[in-house]
């Protein structure tokens, strides 16, 4: 929306003369990462601004109960937290620039490699109902519009009102009783093999089983978190579709006699989408929150259900690297989303 | 009309727009790029006359008008309002001359807030300067709606619920609100039908001679202006390329580009198809990088070739044309021919192709048979394309036809009716002599 | 010369509004004859837009033909259809209102196109306009490739189809040689360079390049009758000169006919044979130009030529028609002459819808207004208050369903910095 | 402020649309229940220990399951009916589900409103002032806003209530004090730190819908005429910019009270909420029992998704109405 706006702004000046000041991809992008490189540096400091006035003494949550003074005087010197809070703070900044998180308070783990650990399982959790959420929305969303207020279209209103409005922990667990427990089409456990083990099975011993264990345990996890996402494309492909087909270009290409299947497909469902991308771009923290909720009620070895947990330690090192990891996450998924977007739309410059 | 001292001077004012200009910009080491909206421009205007500003879209006469009136900040220049520097006044002085000088906005639709009722939009101006009692400005407010044309019971509706021609009314009602001197018209009616149009005319001049009012026209339709103004300037690219009294303006234009304007408006006459009309080819150039010298010589007909250079005019303005594309390098060399072109090896044509290239590419570029002279100086600057060499060829162009019009900038005269062009520019004329 | 290609009977295109239904065009008659150009003169909300788009068949909803014919001369189309749709056959003609909506749909592009007024709203801001003129074009070869077959013609491009084309070249729904086709058109509208510009995007064109384009799209398909709804509205002056004269240059080469839909009436002047003046869903008067300019009978028309400024002379008092365009909401249109409530010479017997009468001038002028037949009599005027206050409200924007058209954006220049909010010292 | 306009938009689509109306009516409803819960309850629902004689469960009134229960030192299975009583069952500590579904619906729409307000309290001035001054003030904010966007919501309001505790806040209940319902709590919990980040987490998506309206009502030939007779910024502000960008915005707000509901609900079912009257926390004690009990879970998701349900819609009738474009933000 932010960016629709600015256009018209640009636009109006530009279309005049029909001159366009036209940054190459490359600008565009270098101008993308620095921007994203302050947001990651904002995301570290808000995080450290946190840990600094939360209350507790850190030693003591690293240390078993009990411990003597002297140990915790040690802990103390040893991690730095004797320093001036400046020097706490750069020293922080630094070890995150060459990829130094610290150590886990919990279990003295590298952060890094606890983080890294679990990357796929959440990966994969995202892809799954990314696709799951793609596949079903775009075509409902479509028919919903191009049929307005036909019985198909009433369908999917309320499909994707029900989609926007369960929260999806209880979905989750509702999918469970119903789909795995009472029906007893899907397990509920702990998955026993990740994708990677499964695809390494299946190159060594050509079985596929353990790609058919992975899908059926991915299965309800994935419904759970794409639900909500399913329900928002629909909704974004419909009303950006209903807007799009209101447009003079349209009415030109139909009066010119292309094709309906090309008007709508080839000219209307592509600018709709394109905008599209940008909202989604911006819904991977939905979509990183909705992980960490849908790990926990499935129990998915994920990043979100070590971030809870960490959360219960107060684990802070721990807690920091996985919320930075998301930040970064979310800040390159949206560049991107950007150059995504501006080699889609021809008419992109930065704001 | 025009006489005594002038109410608003303006002087050399100059408003660029920066692209290219956030923190990131700088720290990317980007240029800010100027978009030169309003690039040096003078006039007067004095009091009780009107001074009408035409140009098409773009040629920054709206920019001037809100500058004037500082709601832009201008780049550079002065504007004068009764002896004042405008961009110097501050506290009560400014307040004054707030009351002094209103606007009137073209579009009806944008510029009434939506939210109020018309009452309260007329009353606004009234507020602000806190004038007389509430309950004396309610009863100005319903004077203002009735000479306007509008019923005082009205008051309490809303834009929406008034025509086009109405909220135009509306407008003008609120710009009077606190007794101006003087009124910017920005496009009063372009947004109107012609039948309302005449309505709102016939408005302005009434209310200009019973209120004794200076205004100030911006429009782009010629009709109008030689309707209502008195004095004339036209704009072209952020510059006032002429100036003087509407008379000489519509009779005697003295600059091409005023010529042009004049010849492209079509009459409401039966004689219209049968008008002899010389229209001008091409379009604005970005005000991002106007052309060097006069902004207009990139589409003027009339443009001066070089004293030693014997052309017939129409055949310079096809090679001056042609030296625009090789500079703005808006030529594909690899579609020149049949059936596919011909093929460059090393961005070059081979040595036995480029008689045929260069005949190729003639036939695409110059509509026309040149003079013998003329046409081997082009085939020169054609067969530098031949091997890519584009500056080569900009440079075997500009050293043979470089116009006086794109190394000096024609300056505006200080006579009633000056227009900024060499042709009319005799002191031009002897130096170059 | 002089056969008719299009015959209009007693069209009537409706709006059903919540506000109520609104009578854009009401039983309008026209004829257009092959080769020439028409006009049709309004101010916004005249109908005049909503004219051009019925004939196009591109009303849509909450919009609807509620009755009349179009009848449209072409003898292929005859032998196409004369067996399925007998009804809709008249000897050359074929009723286009009688047809099915797929078979119409069909007809565009190559029988009708049309140049819409705002060109950077009317292509695709995504696609080059290389692609989108080589759509049309692409339409026309289709289209010809099977002239006698209804039923190749109105079998689309199917999704089937365009899903496969993303893998499969040869599925595209464009063809290289419509490309090119495209590329000539370019060079033909006269747009330097077209090889590249033909790969361009809409914004990098200015203005009038892009209706420059707009109007080789339009003329991709060869079409009999070329509709052109406000094609200058959105330009300059100077550029405007450039269009009309493209468009003059390319009727005289390609002889096709023109439905010229503007307010202007200076680029009536300039390009009609014929005009007719559109007031409340009515054709008011029609003839030839010099019957209409010169000879009107009709206190509109009069009206409108006196409201605008003279270029040529410095001004008088202009006079203005009072009042302002009425609303077309059917529960506030009387039955009676619509422009009388404005009209300085409204009478007695105005009080009556008035026919169509042959007015003086050629024989094909006629006005809707009775002083074709009689002269005004102050004794029979109506009194200056008949109607109430003259300024009721007007037109509103949402009951107005010709303002999308024609004054959103009216004429009105969009200066560099109006909009720019780029102001940053 | 409401121009007549509007209410006729807003009149037009409700009477045209079957949705607004059941929108409507299941707000009004769910508002009513949470008003006057006290009342409507049968129990005390922060009172647990309502078990049936065996020592189980019961079931919503209408259903029978068979547990095991322990007597007399010996486990034995027994069929357990529900009871009118306990209409709808009660949870695994005893506690009436029926009562903590009503008392639920105040914990929901209390945080979804005042959550709200806060997001609207900081979102708009911000984005309003960057948008109408634009320049180096909007690089700023927008900048900032840009750092708040890359937290998931849900992960920062995680964050913050992990430092600052869950404060819960125990207001007094007027319908108790005023002596209509004998025996329910004289306070509820409201759960502070939450109603006060769930506002600190989404009013970015304010400030980018109200920025967005101020950069165009801005260059907008009202504003430019206030200016030409020498309104002040403020003046242009509070008269012109921040009532002509209101219609996005209570749409926005409309969507974000449902986006809240979901996100405390979410809090709470993570057990970050400070209440254990909220739907979310239900929820998760069910979790445990969920294939013995599956009502002590599917009761109040239920709840969650009607109230949701109904402001969402709600949500839709303005947008269409209003028609503003903002579909996708903040969501």
């Amino acid at each position: 929306m932010k960016r629709k706006r600015d256009y018209q702004a640009l636009d109006s000046l530009d279309t005049v003369y029909g001159y366009y000041i036209q940054m190459t991809l490359g600008k565009f992008l270098v101008r993308r990462i620095l921007q994203g490189v302050f947001v990651i540096w904002g995301v570290i400091t808000i995080m450290f601004g946190l840990r600094a006035v939360s209350p507790g003494d850190p030693a003591n949550l690293m240390l078993a109960e009990g411990a003597t003074q002297a140990l915790v005087e040690q802990v103390r010197e040893e991690e730095g937290l004797n320093e001036p809070i400046y020097v706490q703070y750069f020293d922080y900044l630094q070890g995150m620039v060459v990829g130094d998180f610290g150590y886990s308070w919990q279990s003295n783990r590298e952060v890094e490699a606890m983080v890294i650990e679990r990357i796929p399982a959440t990966v994969e959790l995202a892809v799954a109902a990314t696709i799951v959420a793609i596949v079903i929305a775009i075509p409902l969303g479509v028919v919903s519009a191009t049929r307005r207020n036909q019985p198909s279209d009433y369908g999917a209103t309320l499909f994707s009102l029900l989609g926007i409005s369960t929260p999806n922990f209880w979905l989750g667990l509702m999918l469970i009783l119903i789909l795995g427990v009472w029906a007893g089409l899907f397990p509920t456990g702990r998955r026993p093999v990740g994708f990677g083990t499964a695809v390494l099975t299946l190159a060594q011993t050509g079985s596929p089983s353990d790609i058919f264990t992975w899908l059926k345990y991915i299965a309800l996890p994935a419904i759970t978190l794409g639900t909500y996402f399913t329900a928002l494309i629909t909704r974004l492909t419909r009303s950006g579709m209903v807007d799009e087909l209101g447009k003079p270009y349209v009415t030109a290409s139909q009066a010119k006699g292309l094709p309906a299947v090309l008007v709508r497909y080839k000219h209307v469902l592509r600018n709709t989408m394109i905008p599209i991308l940008t909202v989604l771009g911006l819904q991977i923290g939905t979509l990183m929150g909705g992980a960490v909720i849908t790990e926990t009620v499935f129990n998915w070895p994920g990043l979100g259900l070590r971030l809870i947990d960490a959360l219960d330690a107060r684990d802070w090192p721990l807690m920091q690297g996985i919320v930075v990891f998301i930040a970064i996450a979310f800040v390159s998924i949206n560049i991107v989303v950007d150059a995504l977007y501006a080699s889609l739309d021809p008419r992109v410059s930065d704001e | 009309m025009s006489s005594g001292q002038p109410l608003v001077r303006v002087e050399e004012l100059q408003k660029y727009f920066w692209e290219q200009d956030s923190i990131l910009d700088r720290l990317l080491g980007a240029e800010p790029v100027p978009v030169r909206a309003v690039d040096g421009v003078s006039f007067d205007i004095y009091r009780g006359e009107t001074l009408g500003l035409v140009g098409e879209s773009g040629c920054g006469k709206s920019t001037a008008g809100e500058t004037l009136l500082r709601l832009q900040e201008p780049t550079d220049g002065h504007v004068e309002f009764d002896e004042h520097d405008v961009y110097e006044l501050a506290g009560s002085e400014l307040t004054e001359f707030r009351r002094d000088a209103q606007v009137v906005f073209q579009d009806p639709f944008s510029s009434l807030d939506p939210r109020m009722t018309i009452g309260e939009i007329v009353r606004q101006p009234l507020d602000v300067h806190n004038v007389d009692t509430v309950e004396k400005r309610r009863e100005r407010v319903r004077e203002l709606l009735e000479r306007v044309g509008l019923s005082a019971d009205q008051l309490d509706r809303y834009p929406h619920e008034f025509s086009g021609g109405q909220r135009q009314r509306i407008g003008i009602a609120r710009a009077l609100a606190l007794e101006p001197e003087f009124l910017v018209l920005d496009e009063p009616t372009s947004a109107l039908d012609v039948s309302v149009q005449a309505q709102v005319l016939n408005l302005l001049d009434e209310l200009q001679a019973e209120f004794d009012l200076t205004y100030l026209l911006i429009s782009h339709d010629l009709s109008v202006i030689r309707h209502i103004c008195d004095r004339v300037a036209v704009m072209y690219l952020g510059e006032i390329v002429e100036i003087g009294p509407v008379e000489a303006i519509f009779e005697e234009p003295k600059h091409p580009y005023t010529e042009a304007l004049l010849e492209s408006v079509p009459r409401a006459t039966t004689d219209e198809r049968e008008r002899d009309r010389e229209t001008i080819s091409g379009d604005v150039p970005s005000p991002r990088d106007p052309p060097s010298g006069c902004r207009f010589r990139t589409r003027c007909p009339k443009v001066i070739p070089p004293d030693d250079v014997e052309i017939d005019q129409e055949e310079y303005r096809a090679i001056m044309d042609l030296r625009e594309r090789i500079e703005r390098r808006d030529i594909s060399l690899e579609s020149v021919g049949e059936d596919g072109g011909f093929e460059f090896v090393d961005g070059a044509v081979s040595e036995t192709d480029l008689p045929a290239f260069v005949t190729a590419l003639k036939t695409r570029v110059i509509d026309r048979t040149l003079a013998p002279e003329h046409d081997e100086v082009v085939e020169e600057a054609l067969a530098e394309l031949a091997s890519s060499n584009w500056e080569r060829a900009a440079d075997v162009l500009s050293s043979r036809y470089e116009s006086v019009c794109e190394r000096r900038r024609p300056e505006l005269g200080e006579e009633s009716h000056p227009a900024a062009c060499h042709l009319h520019d005799d002191a031009e004329e002897s130096i170059r002599r | 010369m002089t056969e008719d290609v299009l015959r209009v009977n007693d069209l009537s295109t409706r709006f059903f509004t919540t506000e109520g239904q609104i009578n854009a065009v009401s039983s309008l008659d026209l004829r257009i004859e092959r080769g020439e150009i028409f006009g049709i003169v309004g101010e916004s909300g005249s109908g005049k837009s909503v004219t051009a788009r019925s004939v196009m068949n591109l009303i849509e909803s909450p919009g609807e033909i509620t009755s009349g014919e179009i009848w449209y001369r072409n003898r292929d189309l005859v032998a196409e259809v004369e067996d399925d749709y007998p009804d809709a056959v008249d000897g050359e003609f074929v009723d286009l209102l009688e047809l099915p909506d797929d078979l119409r749909r069909s007809l565009r592009g190559t029988s009708f196109s049309m140049i819409f007024q705002d060109p950077e709203s009317s292509f695709n801001s995504t696609l080059t306009v290389g692609e989108q003129l080589a759509e049309a074009v692409e339409v026309q070869r289709r289209a010809s490739a099977n002239p006698r077959s209804t039923r190749a013609r109105t079998r689309e491009y199917s999704l089937g189809n365009y899903l496969l084309s993303s893998v499969l070249p040869s599925q595209r729904y464009v063809s290289e040689a419509s490309r090119e086709r495209a590329i000539e058109l370019l060079e033909m509208v006269g747009i330097p360079d077209p090889v590249e510009r033909a790969d361009e995007y809409p914004h990098e064109y200015s203005g009038g390049m892009l209706q420059r384009a707009m109007i080789a799209q339009a003329l991709a398909g060869e079409p009999d009758v070329l509709v052109a709804d406000e094609p200058t509205t959105a330009l300059d002056v100077t550029i405007q000169a450039q269009v009309l004269d493209l468009l003059d240059d390319l009727q005289e080469r390609t002889g096709m006919t023109i439905l010229l839909i503007t307010h202007n009436l200076g680029v009536i002047a300039r390009m009609c044979d014929r005009v007719g003046v559109m007031y409340a869903g009515e054709i008011v008067e029609r003839g030839r130009l010099e019957d209409v300019f010169d000879e009107h009978v009709h206190p509109y028309t009069e009206g409108l030529l006196g409201s605008v400024p003279d270029l040529e002379r410095a001004g008088d008092r202009l006079q203005p028609i009072p009042g302002n365009v009425p609303s077309l909401i059917d529960a506030e249109m009387d039955d009676r002459c619509y422009f009388a409530d404005r009209c300085p010479k409204a009478m007695e017997t105005c009080l009556e819808h008035p026919p169509e009468y042959d007015a003086g001038g050629s024989d094909r002028h006629q006005a809707r207004c009775v002083l074709a037949e009689i002269d005004y009599e102050e004794g029979r005027a109506l009194p200056a208050d008949y109607f109430g206050d003259t300024e009721r409200p007007a037109g509103d924007k949402h009951a107005d369903p010709d303002r999308t058209e024609d004054d959103v954006e009216p004429e009105r220049t969009r200066s560099v910095v109006d909009d720019s909010g780029g102001d940053r010292r | 402020m409401i121009s007549e306009r509007v209410k006729s938009n807003l009149k037009q689509t409700f009477s045209e649309s079957l949705l607004p109306k059941i929108g409507l009516l299941l707000l009004i409803s769910i508002l009513f229940m949470a008003m006057f819960a006290p009342i409507l309850a049968t129990h005390d629902p922060t009172r647990t220990g309502h078990y049936t004689e065996e020592g189980a469960e019961y079931p919503p009134l209408g259903h029978e399951y068979t547990t095991q229960v322990a007597a007399d030192g010996e486990i034995g299975e027994v069929t357990v009916r529900g009871s009118s009583e306990h209409v709808l069952g009660t949870n695994n500590v005893g506690q009436d589900v029926y009562s903590r579904f009503l008392y639920g619906a105040r914990i929901s729409l209390l945080v979804g409103l005042l959550g709200t307000s806060m997001a609207v309290a900081i979102g708009v001035p911000v984005g309003l002032v960057a948008g109408y001054y634009g320049g180096r003030v909007d690089d700023g904010l927008m900048r900032i806003a840009d750092v708040m966007l890359a937290f998931p919501a849900l992960v920062l309001a995680l964050a913050l209530i992990g430092v600052f505790g869950e404060s819960p806040v125990q207001v007094p209940d007027p319908i108790v004090l005023a002596g209509l319902a004998e025996g329910m709590p004289e306070s509820i919990p409201i759960p502070g730190t939450v109603t006060i980040v769930v506002g600190l987490v989404t009013w970015v998506w304010f400030a980018r819908v109200a920025r967005g309206e101020a950069l165009s009502i801005r260059n907008e030939e009202y504003v430019k005429a206030a200016r030409s007779f020498g309104a002040s910024n403020w003046t242009i502000l509070s008269k012109h910019v921040l009532p002509n960008s209101l219609t996005p915005i209570i749409v926005l707000a409309t969507i974000q009270v449902a986006v809240i509901i979901l996100l405390e609900a979410s809090l709470a079912y993570l057990g970050f909420s400070g209440t254990t009257l909220s739907w979310g926390y239900e929820i998760e004690r069910g979790q445990d029992v969920l294939r013995t009990r599956p009502w002590v879970s599917m009761l109040p998701g239920i709840g969650i998704v009607l109230a949701v349900i109904s402001v969402n819609l709600l949500g839709d009738w303005f947008r269409d109405a209003l028609d503003p474009n903002i579909e996708g933000e903040g969501r």
